[in-house]
């Protein structure tokens, strides 16, 4: 049996976010293989009732999004879609320059955002993350559940994502250099006085 | 005085948000002539706001020290900034970029948010269950478990002391000015100031409210030599309340 | 979009049976048109991992019959794993702050619990109840099993039972006041300037 079916019915059955690391432990087989056959099955879903959604290393199965009025035709609890201001902004960053931290947003956004995250963290719209390369920095990053709430089977198929990715690339960049130039700068001036 | 651009009582998230929509309505580019332009209007809305949150309050202040920095160098070209109020400068201008690029990608979530959702499976109703615990599950581990639960609860965030630290206000420097001068008639901008006992940014707040004053007419001032001393004169004795 | 593709929609969000009287209701058409439309499904399911069952005049979807063995070992697999983190701290706060509803669960981890409570629901750990006052809120409570299990007849024979469900009701009450305040600051400078 091909490996996109078996992939298709473990995701069916756990009905919950799964790493693609987890798939390849079930199915003994190598994570390069696992995304050849998610590939595959994403192919075969395609115009399909059902979608594949994929973020950092996880996946997911769910609902097509153009079946979304249907499926809320026949759903009891009410669904919350508002976002404040606050939150609009803060997912907004969080979404187009995530994973990041807490100092960052607060930097672009002007003020505090403790209080506004909190809340986003608790409706399940973003997670925490511990930054790989200092253990004590805490990431912010997209959910699940946010990309189900905007629609999209990745984060790629966000508006400009990719120009918006490249110029953080390009604005780090240049102000790496700057940072290069200010460090030898001052060593100098060390150096000198 | 320039028509006072008149700013919808509109809610801003912070001073980022009512920089960005100061400039926006006057459909202004992000540059030091704009923030110049707009620091008038940022300040009186700024006073608006009668019992502002502290923390608030201090992120709008902060922004406001720069605005008069860039405010300062437009009416005085010939003012020497040092390489850190350059930087601050230039800091503020990329924040409003990066500020303004966001804004302008939030109104693609705002629009996707909502309009077309992507559901889970449902929950499996009536499951079968196992009882099956895992090792951890006993009373002692549990315990120790909330006891961590309790100790991470979020703490209210105890305000950063530094970003409250009192910065004399324009409008509290302007009044003590009209106030002293009233009483002395001539002084000098040195000893007013506190030159150089008094931090930077207070002498330069200062400085703003007496080219205030030259601005309405209330003190004309002279400066005999280069960098020297600049003696403050009331125009006429009955000096107006600065509202 | 075609039928079939619609009551895919509907059969995979449901996860359970559906009358083919309903679906026709949902779908606003007769039942002989959701008959035709369920064969075509029948049909596009072929190499897929899921799959249609039908039984009287119900249908649902399914994890393909090849595919069983695959989920019954990771249905044992499920079962017998650690708890984990989430885990234990979602069952702790329930043994301590229960019966609780998912919402004050998601405010004192500040993390959303929507798939850790179902873990612990197929685990026997907990299960639901619905909350007297309030005939649609849910909440969660231990089992009889895993208190005999913990060797405790009542919640209040666990170790420090007062000082801990204290300490998380001041927890709430505070913040429940700063969230209010936090809401009213917002409307409060709207309407005042």
């Amino acid at each position: 049996m091909d490996l996109d079916i078996k992939i298709e019915s473990i995701l069916f059955f756990k009905g919950e976010p799964v790493a693609i690391k987890k798939l390849a432990q079930i199915l003994n087989v190598s994570e390069p293989e696992i995304s050849d056959a998610l590939k595959v099955l994403e192919e075969k879903l395609q115009d399909r009732g059902v979608c594949l959604m994929q973020k950092d290393d996880s996946v997911m199965l769910g609902t097509t999004p153009s079946s979304s009025e249907l499926i809320e035709s026949i759903i009891k609890e009410d669904l919350n879609k508002d976002l404040g201001k606050a939150g609009l902004e803060t997912l907004s960053i969080i979404l187009y320059r995530g994973p990041i931290r807490r100092s960052e947003i607060d930097y672009i956004r002007g003020v505090n955002s403790q209080f506004v995250l909190r809340h986003l963290l608790i409706r399940g719209l973003i997670e925490k993350e511990i930054d790989a390369k200092d253990q004590r920095v805490i990431l912010y990053k997209p959910t699940f559940e946010l990309m189900s709430y905007l629609g999209i089977k990745k984060l790629e198929e966000l508006p400009e994502f990719s120009e918006v990715r490249k110029e953080i690339e390009n604005f780090n960049a240049i102000n790496k250099e700057d940072d290069e130039t200010q460090e030898n700068k001052s060593e100098q001036t060390l150096s000198e006085n | 005085m320039e028509e006072q651009f008149k700013v919808k009582t509109e809610h801003f998230e912070g001073p980022l948000d009512l920089l960005l929509s100061l400039i926006e309505k006057r459909k202004l580019f992000i540059n030091d002539i704009s923030l110049a332009k707009v620091t008038d209007d940022y300040i009186s809305h700024v006073k608006s706001y009668e019992n502002f949150p502290v923390d608030q309050s201090a992120n709008f202040i902060l922004i406001a020290s720069t605005l008069l920095l860039i405010k300062s160098r437009s009416l005085l070209p010939a003012l020497k900034l040092t390489e850190d109020e350059e930087k601050n400068i230039e800091d503020l201008q990329n924040r409003l970029k990066i500020y303004q690029r966001m804004k302008e990608l939030s109104s693609n979530v705002k629009k996707m948010y909502g309009s077309n959702l992507i559901f889970a499976k449902s929950e499996t109703k009536n499951i079968q269950t196992v009882f099956s615990p895992d090792k951890e599950t006993n009373v002692s581990k549990l315990l120790s478990t909330i006891r961590e639960v309790l100790k991470n609860l979020p703490k209210k965030e105890i305000l950063p002391k530094v970003l409250v630290r009192k910065v004399i206000s324009l409008e509290e420097t302007i009044e003590k000015l009209t106030g002293r001068i009233k009483t002395s008639l001539r002084m000098s901008f040195k000893n007013f100031s506190g030159f150089g006992k008094e931090e930077k940014v207070n002498v330069i707040v200062s400085f703003l409210a007496m080219l205030e004053l030259v601005k309405n007419g209330i003190i004309n001032v002279m400066q005999q030599s280069k960098h020297g001393d600049i003696e403050m004169e009331t125009q006429e004795i009955g000096v107006p309340k600065y509202h």
